[in-house]
Order: C-alpha cells, then structure tokens, then sequence
C-alpha cells in the first residue's frame, strides 16, 4: 500500500487530496494542466434536479487572504450530468463524489435517484450549507432535526455512501454532525462557505450582485480547524476536510485536526496545478515528521 | 495556457494612474489572437485572486509580451512597484481573442475603445494592419490626463480621440466620433465598458465585427462560472450560457446580451 | 459640528474611531505614540470582578490575514480598573466604554454596580461574546434568552448606556440582537472573535496553549460586514462595528454597512499609530466621495 | 520607540537557514542597551503581526544596526528575498535589555546563548569589553552547519562552542561546557531556549546576571498581554505578572517562573 493511501467509505484513495465540489467543475478545465488520475478523489460541482443559471454577475468579490463567491448552484442538472460529464470524469482512475443541492427534501430524493443510474458515482455529498440560493441550502445545515431527516430520506434511496457537507455558520457544530451521524451519515465534509459580505467603501453598493457570499479561502482555516477538531471529538465518523487549504502542510494540519482526507477548493483558482503540487509534496514532508503512511495521522478512535 | 514566473523587461509610467509593462518569458511564444489576456497574481501576499490583463501587444521573437494597466484597487497598486528583473506569477495566455482570419486586405476595420478597453485593440490592430486593412481608431478617454498609446495607434492609421470632458480630443463618446465623422467600415472591433459596446451594438445594427467584455473572474479558466453571460438566443447558439473567460473574452456583436 | 462627529448614546465622539476592547489596554502603551484625546472614544480591556492571571502561553498564533488570541481576559479586576486606570485614561478628553465579563449573571451585575463608582465612564460593552474563558462569556451570546436576561439586570443597575457585543458565533445574529434589543440595551458592539484553532503541522499539537482561541483581522472582516448589515435591516439600534478594520476606507464600509462608530483592534498591534492614522485620513475619503457630514453615511431608518 | 521604513543595508548569509541583515535608519540612533529588540513587519503582504528579533549590533553613528536571524517560518522566510535598498517597517527598539552600568572594570563576564539566542550577546558583549570586564562567551548550536558568529565573539575574548551531535567544538549543551572548563564569573548573561535557561539557573543558583527571555507576541509594546510570565514570587516583586515585551525580555536571573 502506498504511503499516501487513505480508505473512506465509497472512497478508496490513492492520497488524501480531492479538489473541493464547485472548484473544478467536472474537471475539463484541469485536465490541460494534468493527469487527473493524479488525484486521490475528485468532488464535482453541486448538482440540482433541473439545470441552473445561477446568480447574476458580479458573483465573485476578493478579501483578504479569501474570496466571496455567490455562484448560486449553476449546473446542467442532474440528468445531463450523468449523461454528459460523469462519463467523461469517469475514463480518469480516481474515485468521483456528487455534491447535491436541493431546494427542498424531495429534490435531493430525486437527485440521488437519478445518480443511481449512474456507473461513474462513489458517493454522494449532501450540500446543506450552501448560503447562495434562496431555498433550501443552508436552512437544512443550520437545523440538526432537518439535517438529520434529509440524510436518513437520501439514505433510503440510494447504496451509496453518504457524505453530509457541514455548514460552519452555525453555534455549535457538533449538533449537526451527531443528528446526521444517528441519521445513518457515512461520513462528513466540513467545512462550507462562512456567510459574509463586502460593500463598496465609495458607494455602499454590495460588490455581489447577490449581496451576500460564502467565504473560502485560507481566511477561514482557523474555522476549519477548529470545527473538524470539534467534531472529531465527539463521532468517528470519516471526515473530509477543507476550508483554506493552500499547501502540504495544510493538508498535515487538517489531518492532525482530524480528518481523513482533504479538499481543496479556493486555492485550484489562482494556481491550477495545487492539486498535484500538493501530492507531490507530501511524502517528503512525512518523511521531514518521520511519519511511513499518512493514514497514521490524527486523533485516535473517540469512545462515543 | 502556461504559468510562469515571467521577468519584468520594462515597466513605466505612460499616463495618469495608468502605466506599460512589458514582459518576457516563455508564455510571450504561446500567444494565439490579440484579445487574449494574462492572468496575472498580485506581487503581494495577501490578495488571492488572479487580475485579467489584456495583451497589449506581442512580441514572440523576443519573447516579450506587454500589458498596459490603470491602477483600480489594491491589485494593481501592488503591479506599480515592479521593477525591471523582478518576476510576476502568470497564467496565460487565456481566453479566445479576435478572430482574423476573414478580415481581407483593402477592407476597413474601425477600432473602438474606451479607458482600459483600448489596450487590446493595440496588438488587434498591429495584426490588422499587417494584413493589409485600413486601420481607423476612435479611443475614448475620461480627459486629457488619461489618454494614452495615441501616438502608437497613430502608426496603425487615421486616431480620433475623444474625451468625456472634452479636455482633450473630441468632447463625447466614441459613438459621437463614429456619426459626427460618418465612419464607414467592413469590421468593427470594440472594446470598453458596458455601456459603450451597447450603444455600438445599438447604433451599428447590421455591423460585421466582435466586441470583448469584462467580468469579475474567479479563476480564469472556466472553472468557477464567476464569470458567465447568457446567450442572445439560447436557443440559436445552443447553450444557456458562456464564460467569458473561456468562451470569450471576445464574442461575435449581437451574439451575447449586454 | 465636525464633519466627523458622530453622537451614540452616552458617546459624544469627535469622530467615529475608538480601538476594541482588548487591544489598547487602558491606553497607557498608546499615550508615547499619539495624543489620545484624538480619539472618537476607547474600549478598554475586559473587567471582570477578581483579578484574572488568564490563559497560559502561548496566546497568541497567526492565521493568514488574522491571527488568534487566547488571552483569557488578564486584568486586575474592577476594582483596581477604578482606582487606577479609569482616572489616568479619564485626564484625556475622550468618552470611556468600559467592556465587562463575567462567568455568571451575578458577576456582571456586580461589576456594572463597581463601574457606578467611576465618574470616568461613559458607557459600558456587555462581552457576552468571549470565547477565551471557561465559564460564561460566549455562553451567553449564543443564547437569546441568557442574553436578554443579563442584559436586562445590568440595565437594572447602572444608568451608564449598556452596549451589548455580540459573537459572530451563532446561526443567526439577529436574533439575540433583538432579543437584547427588547431587554434594553442601548447599542450593539459587533463582531467579538469567531472561534478558530491552529496545529502545528509537525506535531499535530494546538498552537494555542488554550487550544482553541478567537479569530481576529481582516481575514473576518466579511463576517463583521454581513452580520452588522444582517442586523441593520432589522434594528435600529446604534452600532458600534468592528472586526478586521486597518483602513479609513474600511471604516466607511462598515458604515455604510449600517454602523454608526467602529472600533479598531488587531491592527494597532502591528501599527500603534493606525487609529491616528485613519482618523486623519477620513476628511478626504469624504471627499472624494462627496460626502460632507461622516452621519450622514449609513442605511436609512428600519421600520420594525 | 519609533516606527520607520528602514533601509536594507547589506544582507548575507552566514550559516544554515541564518542570515545577518544590516538596517540603516534613524532609529538606529535611538537603541538604549543590548538586549532590545526590533519589531520587524514581514515585507510579504499576508502575515499581520511583527517578528521580534534581537539587536546584535548597534552602530549608531553610522545609523545601522545589525539583526541575525534563522529562517523558521513564513515571516522569516520572507526577510530572505530582501536585498540592499529594499525597505523594511520596522518598531522598536523595544523592551528592557540588559543593565551594565553595576558590572566594573576587571570584572568576567559569562555568555551563555543557544542558537538564535546568540544574536542580543554580541552587542552586549562588545559594550562589556568596552566597560573593561573580560568576556568569555560558550555559545551553544544544533550542528556544525548552524554555527554562527564564532569570529565576531572571539574579537570579544575566549569563546567555546558545543554542539548538540558533536559536529563541531564540543558535544553537549553550554552547561556542560561550563562544568567541564570550571568557568568563574562575576556576572552570567544568557538567552536562548528556556531549557538552557532553566538548566543554567540551576546550575549557578547564587550567580549575579540576567537572561533573556522568548514568547510569542501580538504587539511588542505591551498592550495585548500574549507575552505575560509569571514572577518567581510574587510577593516581592509587587506585581502578579510581567510582560516579556515590555518589562522584558531581559529579567534579572531567578526574577520569573521558567
Ligand atoms: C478580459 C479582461 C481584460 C482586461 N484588460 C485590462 C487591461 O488591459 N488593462 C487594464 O487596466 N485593465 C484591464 N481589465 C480590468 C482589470 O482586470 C481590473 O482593473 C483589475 O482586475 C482591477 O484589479 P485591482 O486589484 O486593481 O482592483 P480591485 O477593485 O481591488 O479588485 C478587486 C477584484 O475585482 C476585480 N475587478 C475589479 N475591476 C474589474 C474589472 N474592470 N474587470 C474585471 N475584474 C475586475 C479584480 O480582478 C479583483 O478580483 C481587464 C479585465 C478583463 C476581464
Ligand atoms: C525578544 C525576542 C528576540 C528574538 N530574537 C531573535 C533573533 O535575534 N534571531 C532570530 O532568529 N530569532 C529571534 N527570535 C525568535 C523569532 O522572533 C522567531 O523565530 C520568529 O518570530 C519566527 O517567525 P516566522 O514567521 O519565521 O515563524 P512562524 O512559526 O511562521 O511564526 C508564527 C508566529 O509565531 C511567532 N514565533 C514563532 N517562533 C517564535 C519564537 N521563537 N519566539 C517568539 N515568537 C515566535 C512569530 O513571531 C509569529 O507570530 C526572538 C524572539 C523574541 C521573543
Ligand atoms: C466558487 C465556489 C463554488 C462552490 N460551489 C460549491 C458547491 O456547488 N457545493 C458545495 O458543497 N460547496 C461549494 N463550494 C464550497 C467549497 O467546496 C469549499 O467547501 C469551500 O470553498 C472551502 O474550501 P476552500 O477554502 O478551500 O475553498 C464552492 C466554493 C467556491 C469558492
Ligand atoms: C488580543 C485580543 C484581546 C481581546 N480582548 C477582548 C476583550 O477583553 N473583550 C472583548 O469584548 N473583546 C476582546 N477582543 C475582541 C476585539 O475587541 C474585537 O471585537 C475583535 O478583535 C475584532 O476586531 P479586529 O478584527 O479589529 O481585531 C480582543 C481581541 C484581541 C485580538
Ligand atoms: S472566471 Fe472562473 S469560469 Fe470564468
Ligand atoms: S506582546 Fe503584546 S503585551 Fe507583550
């Protein structure tokens, strides 16, 4: 086994690096900066029933060391990802996590029906923290009751595992991760966007067209690092990992914190090849630790 | 599309806020079409985003590429402080530019431009020119301090400038220069704020030509959808939408809503 | 009037600019760098009833654009703040808020009694926000009835203007600011530190000799401005905005935002002259965007 | 204290990952005693806080002073791409160094550093052979490779050298050193890890002198309170805590808790 292998449910990784859903698209636009079979995983962009357009422009804003970003879910919906992108993703050796969005309990039902039908799909990603559309979304990351029902209705529909992306806007984030733990999770990502906002100093205008965003980026590391180290001490569940990471010892970082694999979101934009670079880093910052394999790391086993 | 730490060859000061800094690397030989722009990584530490320059002219055989910006915010501010052997991060060159290939030699091409939307028309037209087409530019600057590069479009053909405070050049907008002076031409090429490009749109109806948009971008390469427009008609061109920096930044007039 | 005055309950202000409570200590580090009667007011350190030693070292880390703190509320006590440091504050021509905290209900009442003693003071912070101490603090601020019920016996016995600063913390800001709204607090302080933690990527060890610590900088300036925007839409309770703040043209965002002072924290650290600094920058910000009087700026009145 | 955009006099590497940088300033002119520190804000754009380095050499009438640093993490990482001319924000001088004016002509004085703790007893040890005592300097480093300074300490008097694996001088730590050579002083100035510190005390439990010490700060002026140590008795000293930054970093020998 690789010294960089990681085993998460639905997952199996050749290291713990996947590219954060909404940050690469379906990959095309990586694929010319390289081999996509590089990657331990690879999380796409949120998907919804019915295709999107999203919000209207301007949908980014910069801050300092992050970003804002009011996308607003735009996908082709399911139904053309599956045909049209899943297949295309799926001729890569890596293991493919769907994030999907709903506006309410139903659409993420149908959602995860329709990816069943899919070859190309090793697990899914419950977004109940995306702070960018109207419906939906985030209401269901900040309620643990609601978070819970949707995670055991989209269990009820589908074999494969389930991964339940947590929203850091919320007071206590171990609420949520236990309702979804007990509602059957197979795993946790964590963390999504913290809600924020810019305005123009000169005008008062918000730079979003949509006002507020969801803030990434290296600005909410800390965040990150506390509600996955929160979190770890209270559930075994595996996590994922994300929320600010730019580098390999980000990634050591995260897993310390505890978790087991990693995402990386923000950072794929300014520099398309973080991905790999961070790969490739990684065995010699193990061997600079003295540590064989990276699956070592992190907190032992919680007595729940 | 590369990155590269490319070296700064030359950096000055050509008009109020608004500088010409030429670059030299590898990425100078990738360039495919003037329109293309550089994604360019503030030279400080704190900013992560990537800032869309246009190539302002290209210079393969030399391996230098030149940029000219106007200082908006902090991004920019950063790019002032470069000085020759220094190295900027850049990923390039990005985007689809303006397609040339059926302008002929004899017809006319009429560069319109505005502010921060000249700088791509410069490379256009050297390229133009080069084909044989008679190049006429209307530039349009908010006054006289911040005109620049009229003399280098003066080497491309006949230059009307015009100024929104009439400080310099004609009083008005470029779209005042076009009817005052009667221009005819076979293409129109057009670049500038948003207002601009839909009064030209508005005014030339049945014109030949492509116009290059602006957006705030995320990434630069079509993997955010920061930075997406819609269609005319959907329907026609068979999406519901592009990315301006992938699809774009220049599309054929009329094809995309402004 | 000066185009920079700004008048809050119990604050006369000659401009809308104090430093944040826990990063201008009494003042006294301040006095060699500038005059402090420059200042629109000041926010001194946390009191609470008994002396505090605090958290052990390190208590501080650095995040990208941020940094952590931990420093458990050190301070001598209320008593001690009384006798010794409101009246060398007090010689100087500015409006004193005193921010207080206690571990429970009772504690604030009686320092909010100790501060009636002091002709210095001119209004008082409620810290209901701080995530540094074991008991109480954030506690509060995450709970709107907690909140409403401490605010309401503070105001029972003091005259002084209660402020009541609220945690970034929470799903939804606006309830505990109308919660304490309807319980009588005179203003809002926001934001107070969101909850962060950083390992050291080697040994997996916290940083922080706490563990976890509170957020601060420009790194959270997004959160402050779409939560003081948030609470704006629903109160029309003076605000007093803070979090990340380095610049005059970030002070005009966040009052435009919908603050009606702001206060200034991590940046003196880095830069002691940066309120001086940003004070005298502010006339020709108005300037250049055509703004006489720095009131005027700001959302309209909210119908509630 | 003062804060100034310092010059960049001169900048060269003098062992593993450890640098001597020259600043040129008026706030050169302004170092009250070895020990002080600069306030240094990282030139890169992202880091907020200062770094804290130790003044090894004031020479104020040529307005320059001297920092030696190692490279351990972002901060420090960014002073290495500074050349002369660059410019660096610095605070400072700052906090309490060491008082000389007790110790007498004739008198020997013993330095003890470890590693980065070396660098504030160079300046105080030519100002002690100035006053006339002898100076005897046992600086400790990891290995060979880290070895620093060993010739500007020996201009000062008899140095020794330990390394942690033997690379080079002696093997062990300063303590060691000391019992092994029986070394006699009137006076133990020291600064380096607080295992060394400790280690030292211990071993001269009736020594006269003072140590510096390390911890992590916010501000270096004494307003955020991250850098508190706790006095040896409490009691006697008055106060319940003292501030590394500003009553400090130089504390009489068994005056704080280690
Ligand atoms: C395809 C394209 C080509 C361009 N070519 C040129 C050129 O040749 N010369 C030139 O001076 N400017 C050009 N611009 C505009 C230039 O990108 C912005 O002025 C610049 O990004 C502002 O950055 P800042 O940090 O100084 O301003 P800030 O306002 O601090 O920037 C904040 C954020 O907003 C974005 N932003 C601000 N203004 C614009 C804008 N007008 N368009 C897109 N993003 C913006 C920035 O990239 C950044 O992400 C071009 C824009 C695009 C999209
Ligand atoms: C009074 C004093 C004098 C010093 N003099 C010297 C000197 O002359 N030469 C030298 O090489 N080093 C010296 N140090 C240590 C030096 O300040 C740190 O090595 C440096 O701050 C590390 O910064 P970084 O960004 O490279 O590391 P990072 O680990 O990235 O720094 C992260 C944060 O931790 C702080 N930090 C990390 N290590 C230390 C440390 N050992 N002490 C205090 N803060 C730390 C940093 O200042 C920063 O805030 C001194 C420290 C103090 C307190
Ligand atoms: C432009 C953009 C789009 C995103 N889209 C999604 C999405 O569709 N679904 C989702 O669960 N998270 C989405 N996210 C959140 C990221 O997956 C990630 O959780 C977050 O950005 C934190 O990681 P980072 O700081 O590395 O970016 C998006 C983030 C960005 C910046
Ligand atoms: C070192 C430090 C100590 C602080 N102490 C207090 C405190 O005692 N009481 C309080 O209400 N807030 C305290 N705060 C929070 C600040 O007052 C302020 O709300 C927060 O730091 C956000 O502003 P900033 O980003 O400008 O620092 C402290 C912050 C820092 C960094
Ligand atoms: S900027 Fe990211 S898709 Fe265009
Ligand atoms: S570092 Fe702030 S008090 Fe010492």
């Amino acid at each position: 086994m690789s010294r960089l292998q990681v085993e998460l449910p639905g997952l199996s990784m050749k290291n713990p690096v996947m590219p954060a859903s909404g940050c690469f698209g379906y990959g095309r636009e990586f694929a010319p900066f390289y081999d996509l079979s590089t990657l331990g995983a690879a999380a796409v962009k949120g998907t919804t029933l019915e295709d999107r357009f999203g919000n209207p422009t301007p949908r980014v804003a910069e801050t300092s060391s992050g970003m804002l970003n009011a996308i607003g879910l735009q996908n082709p919906g399911v139904e053309a990802v599956v045909a049209e992108e899943l297949p295309w993703l799926g001729h890569y050796d890596l293991p493919i996590v769907v994030n999907l969005s709903g506006a309410e309990v139903e659409e993420y039902v149908q959602v995860a029906k329709c990816l069943n039908e899919s070859e190309y799909v090793d697990a899914l990603e419950l977004n109940i923290s995306c702070p960018n559309v109207k419906k939906g979304g985030l209401a269901f990351g900040q309620d643990p009751e609601l978070a819970a029902a949707l995670t055991k209705e989209v269990k009820q529909v589908t074999t494969l595992p389930v991964y339940v992306k947590l929203s850091p806007n919320v007071a206590d984030v171990t609420e949520v991760a236990l309702a979804v733990e007990k509602a059957g999770a197979d795993g946790l990502s964590l963390i999504n966007t913290l809600l924020g906002m810019r305005l123009d100093w000169r005008t008062g205008e918000p730079i979003l067209a949509n006002q507020a965003g969801g803030l990434s980026g290296p600005a909410v590391k800390p965040v990150a690092i506390r509600m996955i180290h929160q979190v770890r001490q209270v559930s075994n569940l595996p996590i994922i990992g994300m929320g600010g990471i730019e580098t390999a010892e980000d990634v050591l970082e995260f897993m310390h914190a505890g978790a087991n694999a990693v995402a990386v979101g923000t950072a794929n934009f300014s520099n398309p090849f973080v991905c790999k670079e961070i790969i490739e880093s990684l065995p010699t910052l193990l061997d600079e630790i003295g540590v064989h394999t990276i699956s070592q790391l992190g907190r032992d086993e919680v007595q729940v | 599309m590369k990155q590269e730490n490319m070296r700064v060859y030359s950096h000055r000061h050509i008009a109020e806020q608004t500088y010409e800094l030429v670059l030299e690397g590898e990425l100078a030989s990738f360039l495919q079409a003037p329109g293309q722009f550089l994604h360019i990584k503030p030279p400080g530490g704190e900013l992560l985003l990537r800032r869309p320059l246009s190539i302002a002219k290209a210079e393969p055989e030399l391996k230098h590429c030149t940029v000219l910006y106007r200082v908006e915010g902090k991004g920019t501010q950063q790019l002032t402080a470069l000085s020759p052997g220094d190295t900027l991060n850049v990923l390039g060159p990005m985007g689809n530019g303006f397609p040339i290939a059926e302008a002929q030699l004899g017809e006319t091409a009429l560069l319109t431009g505005g502010g921060i939307g000249v700088p791509p028309l410069y490379e256009l037209g050297r390229q133009l020119k080069q084909k044989g087409l008679r190049v006429v530019s209307v530039l349009g600057f908010s006054d006289r301090q911040a005109v620049f590069y009229e003399e280098q479009f003066r080497e491309l053909g006949e230059v009307f400038v015009a100024t929104d405070d009439g400080s310099y050049g004609r009083k008005g907008f470029v779209t005042d220069v076009i009817s005052q002076e009667a221009l005819s031409f076979d293409w129109l090429f057009t670049c500038g704020p948003k207002p601009m490009l839909a009064a030209l749109t508005e005014q030339h109806k049945a014109a030949k030509g492509y116009i290059s948009l602006e957006e705030r971008m995320g990434c630069g390469f079509g993997a955010c959808l920061a930075c997406v427009c819609e269609p005319l008609s959907p329907a026609r061109a068979g999406q519901t939408f592009y990315k301006i920096c992938k699809d774009g930044p220049v599309f054929p007039l009329r094809e995309v809503k402004l």
